[in-house]
């Protein structure tokens, strides 16, 4: 995509993630301990860039989407949409909330089967009053769909009589309706088919481009995040293992579970069957009772017993940070 | 040419009905998998994988479905009654499933579960069977397999349930393996460890493997041969490298096209216009020329049939223009 | 003895003299004879517990554990002689000391029925062990008949270790002197009696009497019909009654009732303070309807007297029924300037009879133009709104008035207890004293039958019929001894005593 | 055993939640359980002296806690109508109730899982629909007018088995028991017809669900045989409901077998909470429902056992 | 613009595959023509009261359903019952819901309230109901009034926990999410998501309830606690109860049962119909 924007030292972030925690308690009076879904994320979103995390499933992407958006509130840590806090008392003051919006990963569950197209598009503006109903909604509403790509004059329909890909767009309509600023995305294609995947991909770049909306893109899929993202995070167990500009990441990952991640991904070329991958072993531990010290030593062919013992904390490498004791470190 | 393949299939039709309509899932399809071979089917939600495979398993009861040809390692499965089909399948054909966690009866044991293949098709007593379900957890890799032979299905992780399901795919040293999309719900990580060792497992007992799946990175790593599946019919088939490098159908082609690539990340995507049509509708020409950019009148009135390309070793497309495409892609 | 399988054939089978079975609707509640009140309560204790008399089909007392009594000449003094012959169950002889016992915790904690009975008790003792006298602080001349009949006879040896004889629940270990014990009990199944050999008064045949408990009449003709039990101690609904009539294996006893079914209205409502309207409201009933649709036939008329003829000895010929005349009633009301009048009635709503015939009662005034609206209530409410005397109308039925001079002054003289119609009129008053303190009944006739014409002049009371009762039992026995009321029945000690299996 | 801790902490509260609804129920009803125990008629002196007995002249709380107090001690108070202690009365009562819902429970599980497993596996077929019908016309069954019906036809006409009660007088020993039984079948066989419709529906639709399971479809392919998926398979899983709705309606049943007792004259806790209501008598009334709750508790108690035994999930969780 | 545009709303799909289920269709019929006899029941027979000429005599020309005991005639009997039954039915299955509903939806929505509406909703469900309302109907005094709160006060618990449940399964779903990262407050997402989502199982449990209360009202009725003032199912069983007819004049016994039976059949009848419309998986 785009190559990224200019260097942030200058800019004010618009949306500022710091020290997030957040557990989950498994039902009432359980045993079992609690969930620790992040732990410790800090990050920043510019104004019009698209910071993208990938991370395997479990590791905390939803959840930090969900704090980021004010729809969970940390355990601990704080985030701040340019400068303020989220959550005062009460709870989201409501021109945060205009301006942070989120595009789920379900399209089809994600809209409400019993609305039609234009009552879920238009919710946000009735919510706010942004838009006095009649006439002027039904523009409007218009509007928004001519701008994902869909036909005004089907607004009258029910989600399930579109297509995966348009109930999508559905969904990025009414993430637009409030003009926000930030919107985050959290895994917006995995659920497409893959004919389709691409045109949703387009779409948020062309969003982008033209209304200068910052993203955060979730996904799995290296490929797709790679595409659309001016700055890459890399979770595992809840914490960012490795964060930097796209180019840096992919092209020079620092962390060996990056370096793994990108090895095992499949690649859609058969001439590259043969080159040597790093195969992991093992599955990703549980969340529950995440291993001491680097929370990767466990299926790490570099561990030594510092990882076990001593927790790195994300520093730069280059261009781009990691969180690991023995991280590649640039040949220059 | 002495062995027959293991598995053919010739003109599979697979009828639904649901709210008195018909849903034509799949609809005329042909196979063949040799000895030892991986073959892909690939295709997006919906196109008709799984029914296929279901299919071919006989495991559609309330389906309507008709084969010209179906044989397994030369037997005619056509001519077989019940209780013979029944003793094919789990020990001759093995199916994987996608999602492991809804596969594993979550109320009986895995030991239980890998040792009734010994006791049905082996007779085994249950204290043999259990001997040799450890042997087979020991093999796909689950740690500790004898103490663990005890644990229900949500004691494990999800790739651990994954390989228990590969277990009981091989535990027979079938003929035949169809894997149905068994790595989608697993990690990238964890992905790449299942799929080689389905492949490790392949080489050592010679199986054959049809493969499920949608994605095309999965089909390029592991398959010898790929069919690519649109709205209920295969519409291209062929060698795995030749089918990536010079794609005879336009979808095969606009799927290629539409995958973000890691190495050129600034390129737009050429994303395919539309959505893949309901399977209730029956349009008379191609089912892709609503969609494709190479349609002429032709496609949207007469269906192409499946033909064999010239470029021989067993390619085939159904497009009145692959001819072109292959000109195009030479020059 | 039914064996499973071939229970439902019994009927074919001659009855024996080893048992009786009877149905009843209720388990026992309390088996001390001097509290519990239920009907079962006094079916099973007065199999038990002996009294000082019975009474004969006309209400008249007959000997039972007393043999002779009398009044002394000026009243003051009433003496009972006893029999000798009756021991409790534990071989102690049933003395006067008993019967002054029994008498004596009556008066001192004053519950149950008898408490109300004897207020012109002074004080009792025991003359010889066969001998009573009774002191009263008036002339009382229903005082014998009343101790006589209703005050059970409990051994003392036993009852006075309890604290309070009222809260003695004696409910195991029984000592009793009737002509069976019992001997077992099942609660919510059945209560198992067995003949007492040697029993005075008349030795029974039969050797065991079993009273079984059943939800409702229609399963205990079920069990009749099915020969699981040989007897309903129930009163049978009418219209049970003659569709049983034609059943070859079930005989109908017809039991004339101690009491009758009427109406009351409430002379302290206005406008029922008015003789006119309630003239009015007794012209407004369809009488005859009522005896014959509701009580199918199974009623007698009292001619709307109180002294209905059941008790010939008391009987006034000369009474005549209030006519069911809607315009006369019409009239009535125009005179007390109540054209509309609009009243409420109360019923237990669980009486069948009563229940079926309220709305015949409303739908009759509805001709003359009054407008009567149904309060059908639950018992409970009902006794409540009964005791306070909150309802204009109150329908409902006595039970046992076997003694006029007696009953009369607690229903109609001003105070009486169950003076439901509120009832104050000093000639009334005081023709029911003299009736009461008269000795004999010739004596007491004269006066109480003077106060039930005022009663009928006035509706104080308006009666509406003498139910009579039917009780089936299987045609396998005879030799029962009807007595009236449904208390005594066929079901009374003497009767089960003499009670045989037929051919 | 954390697990068997928290259940059994339930049950209390359960407990106590019963007993305190009908124990305020009680009290705060227009009915006056003080005209209940005193006759209007006796002198003020005694009717204090009685209300003094029965506890009923402290204030509410302080009954209500005298009467919690006293059920720690398995004490349940006296009887206003019958002298005796509560226990008593019920005791006696208990155990024809529980044999009869017992068996009833019994006996439909025993005819309900076949049956849905029957209409299952034949779903959409006639033998399916028959099925179906006959379990939703039987659950819409009117227990009063069954019971009339049944004792009429099969006690009166055929005479094949008694009219109320709950054993013969004369039986001994296995006599006795086969009296039981005999007395036993038609108030059973009422129950019975009312309840089975729901076991069969759930059990059928349950089941119709886990046939459609993907380890059903596993099993299938494993080439196991087709009787032996629904049993070993998806029968298992299909319970697991099924066990949770017995739990909640032994439950309604023992509450429910007051029609059934009273048409048929079977001395149970029903019958006696019915008797109870008609004389107002509300230390039995209050007595029952502890009992009837301590049933619940304990059927609870077991169908969490039985669910523990069935589902891996929870026994090793 | 695709094939998807051809599917039906799921209101519809559910309509027509409703519709052909006879079983379904014949409940609604005579569910329909019970409601029509209740409300017309003035216009069919005129009020059972007073008495007649012809006792206890078995069903005729003249008497569709006979006579009882004292010459009222069954078929009134039966019709007015329809109206005081199906009143008591639906006031109490109306008033069940409403509580239901509310302490369902917040258990499910707020999740505070949960546990302890959770526990209150399970402690009431183990509470013995029948004898509870029968102790209740007891005390209270019998009317029609009361025989309905009664019920519903005994019934919600049931409509509460389907409701509850139902809506648990809407409150994690992404469009509540949704709905709150757009900015609607907890009443908006109530009303706009919640109750709409659960009001067809709120369907389903209306016509149980009803049932329920139906078969309720009879049992307190038959037991000597229905309004004595008018004429349900019940009180006509009663009444036979009373004369000692349940067993001799059948006629008397049969048609109030066979009323009760195809009230209750055809609403069971018709929430299975309706279930299985909706649910569309096993419609293969
Ligand atoms: N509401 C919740 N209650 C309890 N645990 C939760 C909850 N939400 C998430 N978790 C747990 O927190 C961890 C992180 O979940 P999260 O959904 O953020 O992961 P993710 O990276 O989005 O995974 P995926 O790729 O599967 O969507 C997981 O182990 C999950 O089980
Ligand atoms: N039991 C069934 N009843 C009715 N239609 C069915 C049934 N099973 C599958 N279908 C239909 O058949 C078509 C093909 O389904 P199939 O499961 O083979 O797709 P697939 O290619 O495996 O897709 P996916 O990648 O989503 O698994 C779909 O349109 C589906 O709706
Ligand atoms: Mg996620
Ligand atoms: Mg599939």
């Amino acid at each position: 995509m785009a190559p990224s924007p200019d260097r942030h030292d200058a800019v004010e972030p618009v949306l500022r993630a710091s020290g997030l925690h957040k557990s989950y308690r498994s039902g009432f009076l359980s045993r079992g301990g609690a969930v620790r879904a992040v732990a410790g994320v800090d990050l920043d979103l510019y104004p019009g860039e698209t910071l993208g995390i990938v991370g395997e499933s479990g590791c905390g992407k939803s959840t930090l989407a969900r704090m980021l958006v004010g729809l969970e509130r940390p355990d601990q840590g704080e985030v701040t949409f340019r400068g303020r806090p989220f959550f005062s008392r009460g709870g989201v003051p409501r021109d945060i909330r205009r301006r942070v919006q989120m595009v789920f990963q379900d399209p089809l569950t994600s809209l409400n089967p019993r609305m039609t197209v234009h009552d879920i598009v238009a919710e946000p503006l009735r919510v706010h009053r942004l838009t006095p109903d009649g006439r002027g909604m039904r523009d409007r509403v218009g509007e928004l769909l001519s701008l994902v790509g869909l036909s005004p004059d089907r607004m009258n329909r029910y989600p399930h009589e579109f297509s995966g890909g348009q109930r999508q767009r559905v969904g990025i309509a009414r993430a637009l309706a409030t003009e926000p600023d930030v919107i985050v995305c959290d895994e917006p294609v995995s659920a497409l088919d893959m004919s389709v995947q691409a045109q949703v991909v387009n779409l948020f770049a062309e969003l982008q481009r033209t209304l200068g909306v910052a993203l955060v893109f979730i996904a799995h899929d290296l490929a797709v995040v790679r595409h659309v993202s001016h700055r890459v995070g890399v979770m595992y167990l809840g914490r960012l293992a490795e964060m930097g500009p796209a180019a840096g990441v992919y092209g020079a990952p620092a962390h060996p579970y990056t370096m793994a991640l990108l090895s095992a991904a499949p690649v859609p070329k058969p001439a590259l069957r043969g080159r040597t991958r790093i195969m992991l072993a093992g599955d990703p531990p549980s969340p529950v009772a995440p291993p001491p010290g680097c929370r990767f030593h466990t299926r790490c062919w570099k561990a030594t017993d510092r990882c076990s013992e001593v927790e790195p904390a994300l520093e730069a490498v280059g261009d781009h940070y990691a969180a690991c004791h023995y991280a590649e470190r640039p040949a220059s | 040419m002495s062995e027959p393949p293991v598995l053919e299939i010739r003109d599979l039709h697979v009828t639904f009905k649901a709210h008195g309509r018909e849903i034509q899932a799949v609809r005329g399809v042909d196979l063949t998998i040799e000895r030892g071979q991986t073959l892909a089917l690939l295709g997006e939600s919906g196109s008709g994988k799984s029914v296929t495979a279901k299919a071919v398993m006989g495991l559609l009861d309330h389906a309507r479905v008709r084969f010209e040809t179906a044989r397994l390692g030369g037997r005619d499965l056509l001519a077989m009654g019940p209780d013979e089909l029944r003793s094919l399948r789990g020990s001759e054909m093995t199916l994987v499933f996608q999602d492991a966690l809804s596969a594993l009866n979550p109320v009986l044991s895995i030991g239980d579960q890998v040792g009734e293949l010994y006791r049905v098709h082996r007779g085994l007593s249950r204290k043999q069977a259990r001997a040799r379900s450890i042997e087979m957890l020991d093999l796909v890799g689950i740690p500790a397999a004898a103490k663990r032979v005890n644990d229900y299905p949500h004691q494990f992780s999800g790739g651990m349930r994954q390989r228990i399901l590969v277990a009981m795919a091989v535990a027979l040293e079938p003929d035949l393996i169809i894997a149905d999309e068994p790595t989608t719900a697993l990690d990238v990580t964890v992905q790449a460890q299942i799929l080689e060792l389905i492949d490790r497992l392949r080489r050592e007992l010679g199986t054959a493997v049809l493969l499920i799946t949608h994605d095309l990175g999965v089909a390029a790593e592991v398959s010898d041969r790929v069919a690519v599946m649109y709205a209920g019919r295969i519409v291209e088939r062929g060698e795995v490298g030749e089918l990536y490098d010079r794609p005879a159908h336009p979808y095969t082609e606009a799927l290629l096209a539409a995958i973000p690539d890691l190495d050129s990340p600034a390129t737009e995507l050429r994303a395919i216009p539309g959505a893949p049509p309901s399977p209730a509708e029956t349009p008379p020409g191609c089912s892709f020329a609503p969609r494709c950019s190479r349609a002429s009148e032709v496609c949207g009135s007469t269906r192409p049939p499946l033909t064999i390309l010239r470029t021989g070793s067993g390619r085939a497309s159904a497009c009145h223009h692959s001819e072109e495409m292959l000109d195009g892609a030479l020059t | 003895p039914s064996v499973p399988g071939q229970n439902g054939s019994g009927q074919s089978a001659p009855a024996s003299a080893d048992r009786l079975t009877i149905g009843t609707t209720a388990d026992v509640v309390n088996f001390n004879p001097l509290v519990g009140n239920s009907r079962t309560d006094s079916w099973v204790t007065n199999l038990m517990y002996p009294h000082l008399m019975q009474m004969d089909a006309t209400g008249k007392r007959v000997p039972y554990l007393g043999t002779e009594w009398s009044y002394a000449k000026d009243g003051k003094t009433a003496t009972v002689k006893l029999r000798d012959d009756m021991k409790w169950s534990d071989g102690k002889p049933v003395t006067a000391d008993d019967v002054v016992f029994a008498v004596t915790a009556v008066q001192k904690e004053k519950f149950g029925v008898v408490a109300g009975l004897i207020t012109a008790l002074d004080k009792a003792e025991a003359v010889s062990p066969t001998e009573v006298r009774f002191k009263l602080s008036r002339p009382d001349g229903t005082f014998l008949d009343n101790v006589g009949f209703w005050l059970p006879i409990v051994p003392k040896h036993v009852f006075e270790k309890a604290p309070s004889v009222q809260k003695f629940a004696n409910e195991a270990n029984w000592v009793s002197a009737g002509p069976f014990k019992l001997t077992k009990v099942e609660r919510g199944q059945r209560y198992i009696m067995d003949r007492v050999d040697g029993f005075g008064p008349a030795e029974p045949t039969v050797k065991q009497v079993v009273f079984r408990v059943f939800p409702d009449v229609n399963t205990e003709v079920l069990a009749l019909r099915n020969g699981e039990i040989d007897m309903i101690g129930n009163v049978l609904p009418p219209a049970t009654a003659t569709e049983l009539k034609s059943d070859q294996k079930v005989k109908l006893q017809q039991i004339p009732s101690l009491g009758w079914a009427h109406l009351q209205y409430n002379t302290k409502h206005k406008p029922l303070d008015d003789v006119r309207v309630r003239q009015a409201l007794a012209h407004a009933v369809d009488y005859e309807a009522i005896r014959n649709i509701a009580l199918k036939g199974f009623a007698k008329s009292s001619n709307s007297s109180v002294l209905t003829p059941t008790l010939p000895g008391y009987a006034d010929p000369a009474s005549k029924e209030y006519t069911f005349d809607p315009e006369q009633a019409k009239k009535l009301l125009a005179e007390a300037g109540q054209p509309n009048l609009k009243l409420g009635m109360i019923y237990d709503q669980a009486d069948p009879n009563i229940a079926r015939w309220a709305p015949m009662v409303r739908d009759a005034a509805k001709k003359a133009g009054i407008t009567i609206e149904l309060q059908g209530l639950e018992r409970n409410t009902y006794l409540e709104k009964t005791e306070k005397r909150d309802f204009d109308i109150y329908a409902g039925s006595w039970a046992v008035m076997d003694n006029p001079p007696a009953n009369l002054g607690l229903a109609f003289k001003s105070g009486g207890f169950i003076n439901y119609a509120q009832v104050t009129d000093p000639k009334l008053d005081a023709l029911i004293d003299q009736s009461q303190k008269a000795l004999t009944v010739e004596e007491a006739k004269a006066p109480i039958q003077e106060a039930a014409r005022i009663i009928h002049d006035q509706v104080y009371d308006n009666v509406l019929y003498v139910e009579e009762f039917n009780i089936a039992h299987s045609t396998k026995w005879t030799g029962f001894q009807p007595m009236p009321s449904e208390l005594l029945s066929i079901l009374n000690p003497l009767s089960l005593a003499s009670a045989k299996p037929a051919g | 055993m954390r697990f068997i801790g928290l259940r059994l902490a339930r049950g209390l509260l359960t407990l106590w939640f019963a007993v305190t609804v009908t124990f305020f129920l009680v009290r705060l009803l227009p009915g006056d359980p003080v005209l209940a125990v005193a006759d209007p008629n006796m002198t003020e002196e005694l009717r204090q002296k009685l209300l003094a007995d029965f506890g009923l002249d402290k204030p509410l709380l302080a009954q209500y806690l005298d009467y919690l107090g006293q059920l720690l001690h398995g004490n349940l108070g006296m009887s206003f109508r019958q002298s005796v202690p509560v226990t008593t009365v019920l005791m006696e009562r208990l155990p024809w109730t529980l044999i009869l819902t017992i068996t009833a429970m019994v006996v439909t599980i025993m005819l309900g899982i076949p049956l849905g497993v029957l209409a299952a596996t034949r779903a959409k077929g006639w033998l399916d629909r028959v099925i179906q019908l006959t379990g939703v016309t039987a659950q819409s069954l009117f227990v009063p007018s069954v019971g009339i019906l049944l004792m009429y036809v099969l006690g009166v006409w055929l005479g094949w088995f008694p009219i109320g009660g709950a054993v013969d007088l004369d039986a001994t020993g296995f006599g006795a028991t086969l009296s039981m039984v005999h007395h036993l079948v038609l108030p059973c066989l009422s129950l019975v017809l009312i309840q089975l419709g729901g076991y069969v529906l759930t059990m059928r639709t349950t089941l119709i669900d886990a046939l459609g399971e993907d380890y059903v479809s596993l099993a299938k392919a494993k080439g196991v045989r087709p009787g032996k998926v629904v049993w070993k398979h998806a029968l298992r899983n299909a319970l697991l409901p099924t066990t949770t709705i017995a739990g909640l309606q032994l439950g309604t049943l023992v509450g429910g077998a007051v029609l059934t007792e009273t048409i048929y004259a079977y001395p149970g806790i029903g019958r006696a909470i019915y008797e109870a209501v008609g004389q107002l008598d509300f230390p039995v009334l209050q007595g029952a429902f502890v009992l009837l709750a301590a049933a619940v508790v304990v059927a609870n108690l077991i169908t969490d056992v039985a669910y523990g035994i069935l589902d891996p999930r929870v026994r090793t969780s | 613009m695709t094939a998807a545009a051809v599917e039906l709303t799921p209101r519809r799909r559910t309509w027509t595959s409703f519709r052909r289920n006879p079983l379904g269709m014949g409940s609604g019929v005579v569910l329909t023509l019970l409601a029509l006899v209740a409300i017309f029941a003035p216009l069919i027979a005129p009020f059972p009261e007073g008495y007649g000429a012809e006792t206890s005599q078995p069903p005729s020309g003249a008497h569709w359903f006979g006579t009882d005991d004292i010459g009222q005639d069954v078929f009134a009997q039966v019709v007015w019952g329809t109206r005081v039954s199906m009143a008591v039915g639906v006031s109490a299955s109306v008033l069940a819901i409403v509580i239901g509903l509310l302490i369902g939806v917040s258990a499910a929505y707020f999740r505070r309230l949960d546990t302890p509406l959770g526990v209150l909703v399970d402690l009431s469900l183990s509470l013995p109901m029948l004898p509870l309302m029968i102790l209740v109907a007891a005390l209270a005094g019998p009317s029609v009034r009361t025989l309905a709160v009664v019920i519903a006060l005994f019934s919600w618990p049931e409509v509460a926990r389907v409701v509850r449940s139902q809506a648990l399964s809407i409150v994690p779903m992404p469009f509540v999410s949704a709905a709150k990262v757009v900015g609607g407050s907890s009443l908006w997402i109530v009303r706009k998501h919640l109750l709409p989502g659960v009001i067809p199982v709120v369907g389903v449990s209306v016509v149980l309830t009803t049932s329920r209360a139906v078969l309720a009202e009879a049992g307190l009725s038959f037991l000597g606690l229905g309004d004595p003032n008018s004429w349900s199912w019940g009180t006509i069983l009663h009444k036979a109860q009373q004369s000692g007819a349940l067993a001799s004049a059948w006629w008397t016994t049969l048609f109030p049962s066979l009323a009760i039976l195809l009230l209750v059949l055809s609403t069971t009848l018709l929430s299975v119909a309706y279930n299985d419309a909706r649910n569309h998986r096993s419609d293969t």
